[in-house]
């Protein structure tokens, strides 16, 4: 057992954190607004193998795991790339064109009462979950109506008007739940890169910034503050890297249990770190110019995803109940 | 200890519903919230009305024109108001609650003059030039200048965080006018026309996207000694008597539309349905509305309790702090806690599928301020510590 | 309307004060270990009128209403004056002896699943509420096998051994409502009393406590706790006051909401200010000899009397919807 | 990242686990947990056996007769000795855990002669002089003065918080021998024979009315200058190191017994009666104790991450101030939901209606000590915002 990257994987993060600070700059990311995709950034981020990853090399993918993902994908959040990134990832090998950056996919849960879908309307396609199966609807089959005023900005989403279409089968049951488990982990990870960015933000600043004629963080409550920061930060990276390797590995634990963790721990550290992220930064974490609110927003956009703390701390509890 | 309301207070309940059944109707539609023109002659029209209603200064004292009336009557003004979606004070709160009370206590007779009848009348809008970016929590630290030239002072600096700078006509503007005093005594408190040359006002884009706070920047622009009100290097003083004008009266229509909300969330959670049943079918959910809504009773009781303790006092008890504090985090709960039913609707800013959702998500980016402005929580638990608790200063 | 106590109220809690001062000084308390009850200091409570304070004039009793009742339990809650006071005041009137502090009360729900009662096998008898009325057990008709180790050594319990009896009626479905409401805003005020008096113990500690050449209550970690506690023990005075001011008045509000309030606030104030008075002492909060604990275990023997938290917020919640 | 067990560290736990399967039956009962003498007896008995079968110092070098066992395999260890409800370090823990360390790495090869191997073999129980009234999350503000008389240090001043003094051979103590010296610059390391005269020992009661704790005493007590470890006034650094010896593996005990505690609540539920349900049908109630499994699955999957960096780096990477932040108001979260499960039958510490519950009771008192002992809360977010943010010092 060692549990701590392995010098590969030490290589995917930093490789990624490069790519990001490159092409995904602040300003870049800043110039999404209201738009979240770029064509021409999607197919570098295809480039990069963000969507092939987990293919097998055989399939032109890079044939890593889902522990690689998930550090790929922490990265992603930190830099708050926008997109549908884990729908493509999961569709890399299901819909033609995934993989390759060419072809934008997003996704939904046929259950999913209020028909809002994050990038309906601008991704090319949109697989559906089911309890039947996994099921592949052109985009342009979906009457979509544009939320006028998304929550993310860098999160535009349309409401479906009408049924949802059947759309064609391209997974059975299995593959769903597959997905969903898979897709719960990824987006795990790109919280886990929220929490963190946010903590640096906020440290950096109340480093700077001098209030009472010293810096802000020799304050204790706002040391204290950020110490949670940490805290939940480091508590949430080790369940999503544990999910990460469960993923790869069933037999050093339950798949569904390690997933669970990582979504729960990450989601409370994304919206946690968020959250302190905008307090530490006093009145200027209330404006636009400050980058604070757009991890807040990008917190509250991915918590519902693949399952929310609630949906996987009661399947928790299903687990518990079964084993006792 | 009494809750009833005397047979005057309910006479004036019933006064102040009646009229407003019959105004409110007669208002032209609210505004865009970027449009600032039709801002001020929306809010100065409204304020108009009040004025001729003659429930404009409702807590001003008669001798200056207000309506002098009690803390209760107050308390039911702010709670009809509010329930019945009367305009809010808007583009008047700096001169109705701010600049105008410290002119009150503060200024030479001609300056009151000059000022409080317009206030009063909506004739006249305020903003307020305290805040800097080097001077937040720690507002004493103010550095933007002024230097006396004959009968004007000079100044140079810089001002943030000003609402409302974009319709002004005055501004109450603290400036350094002694830098080597010690921090405390080197202010003085202006009355800041903001017709004059050197002063340009660039707002600020809030996290939803609104401009409601401005940066203003002074390049020399000159102001009258004449308009300085008390002595110089007596600003401090002055603008803490204006914080000390607070009776308890600060977040009661906050707390009318909080309570609203929570009535609006249960409505909303019998709307949105998960699998077969509805949120509000969740136990766990009811418990944590319930609860909510305990603090919230509490809340509105500690409101009263502020009340009578300031008529009898002279200060509210407990202090606002406590229901700042309090109030911000409840608030900040709820719009969590609808965020989780929301689940994905929570993506949009706006209704969806006619669940309400829009005001729930709006709220939940809005209050993030509320942990901030004003004082942050941090700086509300040194005042409790410190002032009510009696906790020795840092340092 | 004015919320302020009037003089005689003010009156009354200061002379309830005074009197616990004198007679249950914080070494008389800590006598009563294991016991709980002593029968003189149990008539003084009597002629202090804390059983017949709101019997009518006429039947022997001070003709007070709700409001002041709390207002004297708050003062018993500060001063940690054990016993089943709150039973016992409630039987006033219902059971010979009550109000003249000859006959020791206690209660329990008839569905209380557990079987456990505070002071069974000492109180000299037993209300019982169920849905259809209120019912009067002889202490000597229970069977009671004594908790060896009680939570709180000043709350010591019984568990009844088979079938709780029936009992002798003393009031319809009706009064047993009222009693609910009515010891639940005074457990409530006792719990007020708790959280005050934690309050000023940790206040005063830190005060004179020095680490690090100054005194302990400078580091704002530590200011930021007790603000925080002394918060919630107003959020809770006010609650507590409008539900005595609301059972005396039913025409200002709700009673059953008003009093929800109380006691959902007052346990939250008494069980956390519990918790943050042993954390500020630190080490010394985890000794018998320093009073924190004493706080800390009655807080959580009182929480669950008269309805929890959970219990009076499902309340709240189903008031709403009738409501809505 | 891999979570895989090697071949070895499989027959590792293989073998452990077949040898507690067989030694732990023949184990006399537990004693008494007021009964000393006998608490002694039974850990030094457990410790024995340990040490011949191999496991005593699991965690130290083979040079000094430890079992030299990797990171890994001492998780494996407390695992499988914790779950199958072996004896804790008990008594041992000073000398196996705290002053060992320190000998092996500061003391001169008569003292590690005379100490270690005797420590290893469960015949010499050691306890800990370091805390005193005055000094506690300031430890280095500690005044117990000892002062040179010929070659003897003559010792005056108070320690607190020393757990088993009262049945302890020797003792790890700090005492001031510069008193001039900036507070870290004269503090001295002895090693203290525990039955020389001039030692009081007075049990401490703790608020679960245990005698874990006691004040000692020393009035001129005298120890020879041989017995002090390292140079005079050199035993703050010397303290520091042995506190530097911690890779992760401090709270690995507790987090098996809480994750166990999680699936006895579980099953407390299930028995607890509600009206006509069972708490366990409680959906509010399955979430939260979901999400506590989560937490500690995570905290479970960090002590793992923190092995694998120490094991790498010779520090465990996010520094156990993490773990112990997280763990302590988990374990605080956990027992509070029993409490609010348990009603009326949280009244008792010892089991009610065959629900097992006095256990839960039993925690909640205990701990309230978590957040404080080793490092309270407030120590260890300082900690965490110093040395691993590097947030500027408070001054």
């Amino acid at each position: 057992m060692d549990f701590e990257l392995s010098s590969d994987q030490q290589a995917l993060a930093e490789g990624m954190r490069a790519f990001c600070d490159g092409r995904f700059a602040m300003a870049t990311v800043r110039s999404l607004e209201d738009v979240g995709i770029e064509r021409g950034l999607w197919r570098e981020l295809a480039e990069m193998g963000v969507f092939s990853l987990r293919l097998p090399e055989g399939a032109g993918g890079v044939g890593l795991g889902w522990a690689d993902a998930a550090l790929a994908f922490e990265e992603l959040g930190r830099a708050l790339v926008p997109g549908p990134l884990v729908w493509t990832h999961l569709a890399a090998g299901l819909v033609p064109g995934a993989a390759e950056g060419t072809v934008v996919v997003t996704g939904t849960w046929r259950d999913e009462p209020t028909g809002v879908i994050p990038f309906a309307g601008i991704a090319d396609a949109v697989v559906v979950l089911d309890d039947g199966g996994v099921w592949l609807v052109d985009g342009a089959d979906l009457v979509v109506d544009p939320v006028a005023l998304p929550l993310d900005p860098w999160t535009p989403c349309g409401v479906v008007q009408g049924q949802l279409p059947q759309g064609r089968q391209i997974g059975d049951a299995h593959a769903a739940a597959a997905l969903r488990r898979g897709g719960a982990a990824l987006v795990a990870a790109q919280l886990l890169g929220l929490a963190e960015a946010s903590t640096d933000l906020s440290v950096a600043f109340a480093r700077e910034r001098v209030q009472f004629d010293r810096p802000i963080g020799t304050f204790q409550a706002l040391k204290h503050l950020m110490a949670d920061m940490l805290v939940r930060t480091e508590v949430a990276r080790s369940a999503v890297y544990a999910a990460g390797v469960t993923l790869d590995d069933p037999e050093v634990g339950d798949a569904d249990r390690a997933v669970a963790a990582a979504k729960v721990t990450a989601t409370e550290a994304a919206l946690g770190n968020a959250k302190t992220c905008i307090q530490v930064h006093g009145g200027m974490g209330y404006t636009w110019e400050v980058d604070a609110h757009l991890f807040f927003k990008r917190a509250y956009a991915l918590a519902p995803e693949f399952g929310s703390v609630d949906d996987w701390s009661e399947l928790l509890a299903d687990l518990l109940d079964a084993a006792g | 200890m009494d809750l009833r309301y005397s047979e005057a207070e309910l006479a004036f309940r019933a006064e102040l519903r009646a009229w407003l059944a019959e105004v409110l109707p007669t208002l032209p539609p609210k505004p865009d919230p970027d449009d600032w023109p039709a801002r001020r002659a929306f809010d100065t029209g409204w304020q108009r009305l009040l004025f001729e209603a003659g429930y404009a200064g409702i807590n001003w004292p008669t001798e200056v024109g207000g309506r002098g009336a009690t803390l209760t009557e107050q308390l039911i003004y702010l709670e009809e108001t509010t329930r019945a979606g009367a305009p809010y004070v808007g583009v008047n709160f700096v001169g109705l609650l701010h600049a105008g009370p410290t002119l009150m206590t503060e200024a030479s007779d001609e300056q009151k003059a000059a000022h409080l009848p317009r206030i009063l009348r909506g004739d006249e809008v305020w903003c307020q030039g305290f805040s800097e970016p080097g001077a937040g929590s720690d507002l004493a630290a103010l550095s933007c200048r002024a230097e006396l030239d004959g009968d004007e002072y000079v100044i140079t600096g810089q001002k943030i965080w000003t609402s409302f700078a974009q319709v002004a006509d005055y501004g109450e503007l603290l400036v350094r006018t002694d830098p080597d005093a010690p921090k405390h005594k080197g202010i003085t408190w202006l009355i800041l026309p903001m017709d004059i040359p050197g002063i340009e006002i660039r707002p600020l884009q809030t996290i939803v996207g609104s401009t409601e706070f401005s940066e203003v920047f002074f390049d020399e622009a000159r102001v009258p000694v004449a308009n300085r009100v008390g002595a110089e290097n007596d600003g401090w003083r002055i603008a803490m008597v204006t914080f000390s004008f607070e009776r308890g009266t600060a977040f009661i229509s906050d707390l009318v539309e909080t309570d609203r909300m929570i009535s609006d969330l249960v409505a909303l959670a019998k709307k949105v349905t998960r699998r077969s049943a509805t949120a509000w079918d969740d136990k766990a959910l009811r418990r944590e509305v319930g609860r909510m809504q305990a603090d919230m009773d509490a809340l509105w009781a500690l409101t009263k309790r502020n009340l009578a303790q300031a008529d009898r006092h002279g200060v509210p008890g407990p202090g606002g702090s406590v229901v700042k504090l309090y109030y911000s985090e409840l608030l900040q709960r709820l719009t969590d806690l609808a965020m989780q039913i929301l689940d994905r609707a929570s993506l949009s800013r706006t209704d969806v599928a006619g669940l309400g959702s829009g005001a729930f998500v709006e709220e939940r980016l809005r209050s993030t301020s509320f942990t901030i402005a004003a004082g942050t929580s941090q700086i509300q638990r040194n005042i409790v510590a410190e002032r009510i608790l009696g906790l020795p200063k840092d340092r």
